[in-house]
C-alpha cells in the first residue's frame, strides 16, 4: 500500500510581474520516481524552492503526509524528511568527501550532537555506506573542490543518501553524466525507490527520464499540463510540439 | 623641505659624534615615548628635537660623569605600544628618566614607572588629568586650566571679546578647557556662546564652522591636537569666519605657524623670551637654530627643559655621592624645587607639576610674537 | 629583561586569545569580522568596572566580561545572519566605527578618551597575582575549546555553512542558530581577553579598541593562517613582537624611529601575504583558501 | 539658513566622497579586489599635487602629475601585490592585509619625505564669499561639483558606450568568460585599477585645496569609499557615487540634529542600517545569499 | 586513427584541415588529463566527441582554443602554425569556442555582448553592421531580444547568443562544448541545425562535445570516443547506433 508522501495544491509565485509558478498541484507517491519535465523556464526549480521553503509561495499549500509545511524554514522542512539537490550542486567545497557526507547526517546546530558516542557511530556508519553506494569510498579524504565532475554529482547524491530522507527532490541530477555513470545513478534511485522513498527529479535528457522514472509531470508556463505514466505523456502530440521537437516517437 | 632633510642628516650623524669620553663610560639612558608615526608624529618629532639639543648640552658640558644617550621609542600615542616601549626602556635600556607625552601614553605608563621608580616627565600633554598620576610623573608644562586663566583676561580686556565659541575634542583636555571657559568667561564679563566637540579623526570642518558662525562669536577657541588644529583653522577661515582664533600651547607647531590662515591667531605658552638676556634660553635658541635651521618654539623648549632637568638633578645626586636613579632624583627635585631653565625659573609643586609664568602669543607673518 | 619579556608574553597571550577566537569565526564560519576590537573593548570595560567597583577578582572580571561581550555580540550576529562576504565586512566596519564613538562618548562607563585609570591589580584570595599565568590559562582553555569545537561536529556545521549555507540548511541545519552560537562564543572569548588586558595595563581607553586594533587582530589570523589551530597564535606572537624586535635596531635617527619601524612592519605584512598567502601555517597546496 | 549652509557644505564633502567611492567601486566591481589601499592612492595624488604646486608648476601640469601618480600606484598594486597573491590563493583577507601593509608603508614614507602633519595648497579658490545673507560658498564648491559631475558622466559613457568599458563590466560579471571572448583579464584588471585610481586624484586635489592633507588622510577616505560602495550596492557605480554624495550630505546635515562628535558615526550608522534592512544597497540586486 | 592522416596534408596548405593537433598533453597540478592526443578536424565536417566525464574532452577544447597551455604537442590551423597559443591568436586564426554553460555576461545586453566580441576581434566600426547581419541571418530569433540583458533571457536564448557571439568572429572552426545541457530537446535542435547548415554554406568545421548522444549523432559526420585522455574509437555515427557497441566503449 503506497501513500502520497508529499502533496502540493495550487502553489503560485510571481517575480516582479512574471508568473513563474501558476498553481502547481503535484503529488509524490512513496516508492515512485516522478520526473518533472518541461521547457526551460517552465517553473520546475521554482516549484522545488517553494516546497522546501527557500522561497515563499504567494498562494497555495503543501503538506508532507498530511502535515502542512507552508511557512516552515528550509531546515524545518528538511527535518521532516525532505532532501534536495541543486543544479549547481552546492557542495561543501573545502571539506573532504567524508566531511561532506558526515555533515549531512548531523542536523543539530548546537555545539555537539545529541545521542552520544553510539549515535555518532551510527552516523559514521551511515556516511560510510552512503560513500560506498556512490562509489566514493576511495576518495573519502579528497576535498570536494578537487573532485571530477561526475564525482561531484555523486557526492551530492551521497549527502542525500546519508541524510536518510524519504522524499528526494533532485534538480538535474544526471545532466552531463556519461552512460556508465548514469547507470550507476539509476541503481541508486532504484534502491531508494525499493525502500519506499518518494523521488522527484528534474531532467531534460529523455533517455534518463524513460530509464528512471515511472511517472511524469509535464510543466509549462508554471502549470502542470499533464501528469501520468511516461508512455502516455510522451505520446501526447500537444506536449511533443512544445517540448520534444519532431522526434517524439523515438523517445517513447 | 631642505630644512627637514638637513635635520635628517644631523639625526643620522648624531650617534657617531658623541663626546670623546663616551668610550670610557657606559652612558646613562634617557628614554622617550612619543608618537613617532601616525597622525601625531609631528609632535613626536618636535619633542625629540628639543630633547636632542638638551642632551647635546649635557654631554658637551660634561655635567655628568657618564654621557647621556637618548633611546627613542614609538608610542603611537596608543596605550599598548606605550606599555611595551616603557617596559623596554625600564628593563632593557635601564632608563631612569623617561620623557613622555600624550594622555593615553602617560596614563598607561604611569603605573609601570611608579613601580619601577622611574621619573616620567611630560612636556607636551596639558590635560588637567595628567596631574598627580604618580609621584614619579612630573609635568614641565603648565596644564590647560592655567592656560585658559591666562588668555581670558587678555581676550576680554585687550581684544574686547564678549562672545567666545569653543571647538574641542571631547577628551580630558577639551573637557578641562570647556569647564574653565564656562567658569572664567562670566567672571570677566564675557560668555561662552557655543561649544562644539569634534571626533579626533574628523577632517571635514565646513559644517561645524557653519554652526560656529551661527553663534556669532567674537573669538573662537580651539582645543584640539596636531594636524586637526590646522584643518580647523583653515576650515574657519575658508568658510568666512574672520574673528579671532585662540588656543592653548598646542598651537606651538610649525604646521600652524606657517599656515597663512593662522595669521593673527592667539595662543598661550609658557613665558619664553628668546631675545632675553637669560644665558640658558639664549644658548638653547642659538644652538637649536644652528642645528635645525629654524627658530625654536615652546614645545622644543619644554622638552629641552624636561631633558635638561635630568642633567641638573643627576649632577646634584652625583655630587652628593648617590646613585643616579628615580628615587634619588625625586628627592633632589623636592629638595631644590626651583630650577633655572629655558624661559627663566621654574618651580615644582608637591605633585611634580612645574609652575611657570604664561604668556599670550600672536602669530604674525609666520612668526610667533609675545603680546601679553 | 625578564619584566620586558613577561609584559610581552602577557600581551601576546591576550592577543593570542583574540586571534584564536576571531579565527574561529573567520576560518571556520566564514564570518569576516573587522569588529573584534569592539568585543575586546566591551570585555575590557566590563572587567575594569568590576575591578574598580566591586572586587579585583580576575575570575569574576572575566566572567562578567564574557557575559557582556557575548551578550552584545548579537549586534554582530544580526548582520552575519543577513549578509556575507564583503557586505558583512562592511557591516562589521560600521559597527566598529559606531562602537568606537560610543566608547569615546559614554564617559560614565568608559571614561571617554581619558579612559579608566587606576584599575587595581588582580587579586585571588587577597594575594596580588600577575596576569601572565591567568592569560596563559585562559589562552590554553580557549585553544582547547576551539580545537574541540573545530574538530567536532560544530566545526563541521560551520564549515558547511561557510561553503554552501543553502545546502547546509536544506540538510536540516539551523544556519542562523549555528552562526549566532559561533559569534557569541568568539565574542565572549574576546571579552575575556579584554578583562585580562584591563587588569594587566591598569589603564584602558578607547584607543585600544579602534578599527586599527580590529585590523591588527585580523592580520594576526591571516598571517598565521586562517582555519588552522596554531596559526593565529603564531601570527599574534609575530605581529606583537615584530615592532618590539624592530625597536632594538640601532642607529635609526630618533625622529625617524616610528616611521622606519612602521615601514618595516608594513613591508613585512605585505611580503608575507605575497609569498605565504595562506598564512605561515596555512597549507599552500590546498587550492583557493576560503578566508 | 543653517540647513542650506550645511547642505552646501555637505555637497562639497559629498563630491569628494562620490569620486573616491566611484573609483573604489569600479575597481572592486570589475576585479573583486577589496582595494583597501585606495585611500593610499588618494594620499599620493594629493601630495604629488602639493609638491607640483610648491615647485611652481602650472596647475594643469600638477593635476596631470597627480592623476598619473595615482594611476601608477594603482597599476603597481595590481601587478606587484594583488596579482601574485591571487595567483596562489587569492583569499579576500590575504589581499586585505597585504594592502593594509602597503598603506602603512606609504603613509610613513610620505611622512618622512613631506613632513608629518598638516599640509595645504594655498589658493583663493577655497575662500568663501557670502553669496546670500549667512550663506558662505567658496568657488571650490562649484569646481568640485562640476568635476564630480563631468567625471561621472564621462565614466558612465565610457562604461556603456566604449567597448573597453563594456569589457570592464563584463569582467565584473564573469572573469572566466573574458578569455573565451579573446580578451585579456589581466589587461582589463590593470585598466580598472588605472581608471579607478585616477578618480581619486581630483578628489585629493580638492581636499588639498580645502581641508588640507596629512599623511594619514587616506584612511578615512578608504572607509567612506567602502561604506559608499556597499550602501550604493556592489557593482553599481551610480549607486556608489550617489551614496558617497549622500554620506557627505548626511554627515553635514546630521549637525542640525545631533552634536558634532556624532557626525561621523552617522555615516556608519547609515551603512549598518543599510546592510541590515536593505543589503542590496540603493541600486544593487538582492543577493544576500 | 585520425592523427595518422595528419601528415599527408602538411605539404598542401590549400586543402589543409581546419585543425590538426599532434601529440597534445596537458594536465592540472601534476594530474595528466590529456595524454599525447592527436586530432584532425577536417574542413567542413561536424566531428562529435563523446566520452566519460573527466575523460578530457573539455580540456582538449580549452587547449585547442589556447585557454590552457599544453605541456607537449602543437597544432596547425588551416595549415598555419599560430603565432601564439592564446585565445586572441587562435581567434585570429579562425577558431572560436562556445564554452560549456551560459557563455554570456548576464548584465550586458545582447547588443553589448556583440559589440564586445567585435571589438576584441578587432573588427572596425564600418564592418560591424555586416557581421551582425550575417549572424542574424543564421539565428534570426536573436532579433527578438537584441536589446535585452542576457541574464533575463531563457537558457536557450542565452545559448543562441553565445553561439551568435562566436559566429561574429567568422570562425572557420567552431568548438562547441556541451551546448545541449539544460536545454529541452526541441530547443537544442532549433539551435544546432542552422549552425550545422553553415558547414555547407561556408565550409565551417565544427567540433561538438556532447553527452546527449542521441541529439548529437543526428547532426554529426564523424564520431570520436575519448577515454582517460585518449581516443579509443573513431568512426561514423551509424557504427555506434547499436546501443551495445556504445556501452562497450564506455
Amino acid at each position: 500500500m503506497t501513500g502520497i508522501a508529499l502533496r502540493s495544491e495550487n502553489l503560485s509565485r510571481s517575480f516582479g510581474g512574471v508568473q513563474a509558478v501558476a498553481g502547481v498541484s503535484l503529488s509524490l507517491p512513496e516508492g515512485q520516481v516522478t520526473a518533472l519535465v518541461g521547457p526551460n523556464g517552465a517553473g520546475k526549480t521554482t516549484t522545488f524552492n517553494l516546497i522546501t521553503g527557500n522561497l515563499r509561495a504567494d498562494s497555495g499549500t503543501a503538506e508532507i503526509r498530511g502535515k502542512p509545511i507552508m511557512g516552515l524554514k528550509p531546515w524545518q522542512v528538511a527535518r521532516l524528511g525532505v532532501a534536495r539537490s541543486y543544479q549547481d550542486l552546492r557542495l561543501f567545497t573545502h571539506m573532504t568527501v567524508r566531511e561532506n557526507v558526515l555533515a549531512a547526517t548531523e542536523t543539530s546546530s548546537w555545539f555537539w550532537q545529541p545521542g552520544g558516542r553510539r549515535a555518532q557511530q551510527q552516523r559514521e556508519h551511515r556516511a560510510e555506506s552512503a560513500m560506498e553506494a556512490t562509489g566514493l569510498t576511495a576518495l573519502a579524504d579528497a576535498r570536494a573542490v578537487d573532485l571530477a565532475y561526475a564525482e561531484r554529482k555523486f557526492l551530492s547524491m551521497a549527502r542525500i543518501l546519508a541524510a536518510e530522507a524519504d522524499i528526494w527532490l533532485l534538480d538535474e541530477p544526471a545532466s552531463g553524466l556519461d552512460l556508465s555513470s548514469r547507470i550507476r545513478f539509476g541503481t541508486l534511485l532504484k534502491d531508494a525507490q525499493a525502500r519506499g522513498v518518494a523521488i522527484c527529479l528534474i531532467e531534460h535528457n529523455l533517455d534518463v527520464v524513460v530509464e528512471l522514472s515511472n511517472r511524469i509531470a509535464f510543466l509549462d508556463q508554471g502549470k502542470v499540463l499533464a501528469e501520468g505514466d511516461p508512455q502516455t505523456i510522451l505520446k501526447d502530440p500537444a506536449l511533443a510540439a512544445i517540448y520534444f521537437g519532431d522526434r517524439p516517437q523515438e523517445a517513447a | 623641505m631642505i630644512g627637514r632633510r638637513g635635520a635628517l642628516a644631523t639625526g643620522l650623524a648624531l650617534p657617531f659624534i658623541r663626546p670623546a669620553f663616551a668610550q670610557t663610560a657606559e652612558p646613562y639612558v634617557m628614554g622617550s615615548l612619543f608618537p613617532m608615526s601616525g597622525p601625531n608624529a609631528e609632535f613626536g618629532e618636535a619633542f625629540t628635537r628639543g630633547a636632542q639639543v638638551a642632551i647635546a648640552h649635557i654631554n658637551a658640558d660634561n655635567m655628568l660623569r657618564r654621557p647621556v644617550r637618548l633611546q627613542s621609542e614609538d608610542s603611537q600615542a596608543l596605550p599598548q605600544p606605550s606599555v611595551i616601549g616603557m617596559n623596554k626602556l625600564i628593563n632593557i635600556d635601564r632608563a631612569s628618566w623617561v620623557l613622555s607625552s600624550w594622555t593615553a601614553t602617560a596614563k598607561a605608563i604611569a603605573p609601570i614607572g611608579d613601580r619601577a621608580k622611574t621619573i616620567m616627565v611630560n612636556g607636551g600633554g596639558v590635560g588637567p588629568d595628567l596631574s598627580g598620576l604618580s609621584p614619579y610623573f612630573w609635568n614641565v608644562i603648565a596644564l590647560a586650566h592655567l592656560e585658559v586663566q591666562a588668555i581670558v583676561p587678555f581676550l576680554v580686556n585687550q581684544r574686547n571679546v564678549k562672545r567666545v565659541a569653543l571647538i574641542y575634542v571631547d577628551d580630558p583636555l577639551g573637557d578641562g578647557i570647556l569647564g574653565q571657559l564656562r567658569e572664567q568667561l562670566p567672571r570677566h564679563g564675557a560668555s561662552l556662546v557655543g561649544s562644539y566637540s569634534v571626533p579626533r579623526a574628523a577632517q571635514q570642518f565646513g559644517s561645524v564652522v557653519a554652526r560656529v558662525r551661527q553663534s556669532r562669536p567674537d573669538a573662537i577657541y580651539i582645543a584640539s591636537f596636531g594636524a586637526q588644529q590646522a584643518q580647523i583653522v583653515k576650515g574657519l577661515r575658508d568658510n568666512g569666519v574672520t574673528q579671532v582664533i585662540c588656543s592653548f600651547s598646542g598651537f606651538g607647531l610649525d604646521g600652524i605657524r606657517t599656515l597663512p590662515e593662522a595669521e593673527g591667531a592667539l595662543f598661550t605658552t609658557q613665558k619664553l623670551d628668546f631675545e632675553s638676556g637669560d644665558p640658558i634660553t639664549k644658548r638653547f635658541a642659538t644652538d637649536y637654530q644652528a642645528r635645525f635651521g629654524q627658530a625654536p618654539v615652546t614645545y622644543h623648549a619644554n622638552y629641552y627643559n624636561a631633558a635638561y632637568l635630568f642633567g641638573v638633578l643627576g649632577r646634584q645626586v652625583e655630587q652628593a655621592g648617590g646613585e643616579v636613579n628615580g628615587e634619588t632624583m625625586r628627592a633632589a627635585m623636592l629638595a631644590t624645587r626651583k630650577f633655572n631653565l629655558v624661559g627663566g625659573e621654574g618651580e615644582f609643586d608637591e605633585l611634580g607639576n612645574m609652575l611657570t609664568q604664561l604668556q599670550v602669543n600672536e602669530i604674525r607673518g609666520q612668526r610667533v610674537i609675545a603680546v601679553g | 629583561m625578564t619584566a620586558f619579556l613577561i609584559n610581552l608574553a602577557t600581551l601576546a597571550a591576550i592577543s593570542g586569545i583574540l586571534a584564536s577566537t576571531l579565527n574561529f569565526i573567520v576560518g571556520y564560519a566564514g564570518i569576516f569580522s573587522v569588529a573584534h576590537a569592539v568585543f575586546f573593548g566591551l570585555g575590557a570595560y566590563g572587567g575594569a568596572q568590576v575591578a574598580l567597583l566591586l572586587v579585583p577578582n580576575p575570575f569574576l572580571a572575566c566572567l562578567v566580561a564574557a557575559v557582556i561581550a557575548g551578550g552584545l555580540s548579537l549586534c554582530l550576529a544580526l548582520p552575519a545572519l543577513r549578509v556575507r562576504g564583503e557586505y558583512f565586512v562592511a557591516a562589521s566596519l560600521g559597527l566598529q566605527m559606531v562602537a568606537a564613538t560610543l566608547f569615546a562618548e559614554l564617559k560614565p562607563l568608559t571614561g571617554g578618551i581619558g579612559g579608566l585609570v587606576g584599575i587595581p591589580r588582580p587579586e585571588i584570595l587577597g594575594t596580588i597575582v600577575p596576569v601572565l599565568p591567568l592569560a596563559l590559562a585562559a589562552l590554553a582553555l580557549i585553544l582547547w575549546a576551539t580545537a574541540r569545537l573545530q574538530r567536532g561536529t560544530f566545526g563541521r556545521t560551520l564549515q558547511s555553512i561557510r561553503d554552501a549555507d543553502s545546502a547546509a540548511e536544506s540538510l536540516g541545519k539551523n544556519v542562523n542558530a549555528a552562526k549566532t552560537l559561533a559569534v557569541v562564543f568568539a565574542c565572549a572569548g574576546a571579552g575575556v581577553a579584554g578583562a585580562l588586558y584591563a587588569l594587566h595595563l591598569s589603564f584602558i581607553n578607547v584607543e585600544s579598541f579602534t578599527l586599527d586594533q580590529s585590523i591588527q587582530i585580523m592580520a594576526m589570523v591571516i598571517i598565521g593562517g586562517a582555519g588552522t589551530l596554531w596559526g593565529p597564535l603564531v601570527g599574534a606572537v609575530l605581529l606583537l613582537s615584530l615592532p618590539a624586535v624592530i625597536s632594538f635596531i640601532p642607529f635609526i635617527p630618533p625622529t625617524e624611529v616610528g616611521a622606519v619601524q612602521q615601514i618595516i612592519y608594513g613591508t613585512a605584512m605585505t611580503l608575507l601575504m605575497i609569498f605565504r598567502p595562506a598564512g605561515l601555517l596555512g597549507d599552500m597546496s590546498k587550492g583557493k583558501s576560503t578566508a | 539658513m543653517l540647513f542650506l549652509q550645511l547642505l552646501l557644505n555637505g555637497l562639497q564633502t559629498g563630491a569628494i566622497y562620490a569620486l573616491t567611492a566611484a573609483g573604489f567601486a569600479l575597481i572592486f566591481g570589475a576585479t573583486k579586489i577589496f582595494h583597501v589601499a585606495h585611500g593610499t592612492a588618494f594620499t599620493i595624488a594629493g601630495y604629488v599635487f602639493l609638491f607640483a604646486w610648491g615647485a611652481g608648476w602650472p596647475s594643469w601640469l600638477g593635476v596631470l602629475a597627480s592623476i598619473a601618480a595615482a594611476m601608477v600606484f594603482g597599476i603597481v598594486m595590481e601587478r606587484l601585490v594583488y596579482r601574485p597573491i591571487q595567483r596562489h590563493e587569492g583569499s579576500f583577507f590575504t589581499v586585505f592585509v597585504a594592502a593594509f601593509g602597503v598603506s602603512i608603508v606609504v603613509q610613513n614614507i610620505i611622512g618622512m619625505i613631506a613632513g608629518r602633519g598638516f599640509a595645504t595648497v594655498d589658493t583663493p579658490l577655497s575662500f568663501s564669499a557670502e553669496i546670500l545673507p549667512e550663506i558662505f560658498v567658496a568657488p571650490m564648491l562649484w569646481i568640485s561639483l562640476a568635476t564630480a559631475g563631468v567625471l561621472f558622466v564621462a565614466l558612465t559613457l565610457f562604461l556603456t558606450r566604449h567597448p573597453a568599458g563594456v569589457a570592464l563590466r563584463a569582467l565584473a560579471q564573469n572573469p572566466d568568460l573574458i578569455r573565451t571572448y579573446g580578451l585579456s583579464s589581466n589587461g582589463l584588471s590593470v585598466l580598472a585599477f588605472a581608471i579607478g585610481s585616477a578618480l581619486a586624484a581630483p578628489a585629493a586635489i580638492v581636499t588639498a585645496m580645502t581641508t588640507g592633507l596629512n599623511e594619514a588622510i587616506g584612511h578615512h577616505v578608504m572607509l567612506i569609499s567602502i561604506a559608499a560602495t556597499i550602501v550604493g550596492g556592489i557593482g553599481s557605480l551610480r549607486g556608489a557615487a550617489l551614496a558617497g554624495m549622500m554620506l557627505g550630505i548626511a554627515e553635514s546635515l546630521a549637525l542640525t540634529v545631533v552634536d558634532t562628535q556624532w557626525a561621523e558615526a552617522v555615516s556608519f550608522l547609515v551603512l549598518f542600517g543599510f546592510i541590515i534592512f536593505r543589503p542590496a544597497g540603493i541600486f544593487g540586486v538582492t543577493q544576500t545569499r | 586513427m585520425a592523427a595518422s592522416t595528419g601528415g599527408l596534408n602538411r605539404s598542401r596548405p590549400t586543402t589543409a584541415h581546419a585543425i590538426e593537433a599532434t601529440g597534445l598533453s596537458a594536465g592540472f597540478g601534476g594530474r595528466e588529463v590529456l595524454q599525447d592526443v592527436s586530432l584532425t578536424l577536417k574542413a567542413g565536417e561536424i566531428l562529435c566527441m563523446i566520452g566519460h566525464n573527466g575523460a578530457g574532452k573539455s580540456t582538449l577544447l580549452r587547449v585547442l582554443f589556447g585557454l590552457h597551455r599544453p605541456s607537449t604537442g602543437g597544432m596547425r590551423v588551416f595549415g598555419e602554425t599560430p603565432s601564439n597559443y592564446t585565445p586572441a591568436a587562435l581567434g585570429a586564426a579562425g577558431v572560436a569556442l562556445v564554452p560549456e554553460g551560459r557563455g554570456v555576461f548576464p548584465d550586458l545586453t545582447v547588443e553589448e555582448i556583440f559589440g564586445l566580441a567585435l571589438w576584441s576581434a578587432g573588427v572596425p566600426k564600418s564592418g560591424q553592421r555586416e557581421r551582425i547581419d550575417e549572424v542574424l541571418d543564421v539565428l534570426p530569433r536573436i532579433k527578438e531580444f537584441r536589446g535585452r540583458r542576457a541574464g533575463t533571457l531563457s537558457g536557450g536564448q542565452q545559448q543562441m547568443v553565445s553561439i551568435g557571439r562566436a559566429l561574429l568572429t567568422r570562425p572557420r572552426a567552431l568548438l562547441l562544448d556541451e551546448p545541449s545541457i539544460g536545454l529541452a530537446p526541441k530547443l537544442f535542435q532549433d539551435l544546432i541545425r542552422p549552425i550545422a547548415a553553415l558547414r555547407e554554406s561556408r565550409g565551417m568545421a565544427i567540433l561538438l562535445v556532447e553527452q546527449n548522444v542521441r541529439e548529437a549523432f543526428a547532426v554529426s559526420d564523424r564520431v570520436l570516443v575519448m577515454r582517460s585522455g585518449k581516443f579509443i574509437f573513431e568512426g561514423a555515427p551509424s557504427e555506434l547506433d547499436d546501443h551495445a557497441k556504445l556501452m562497450e566503449l564506455f
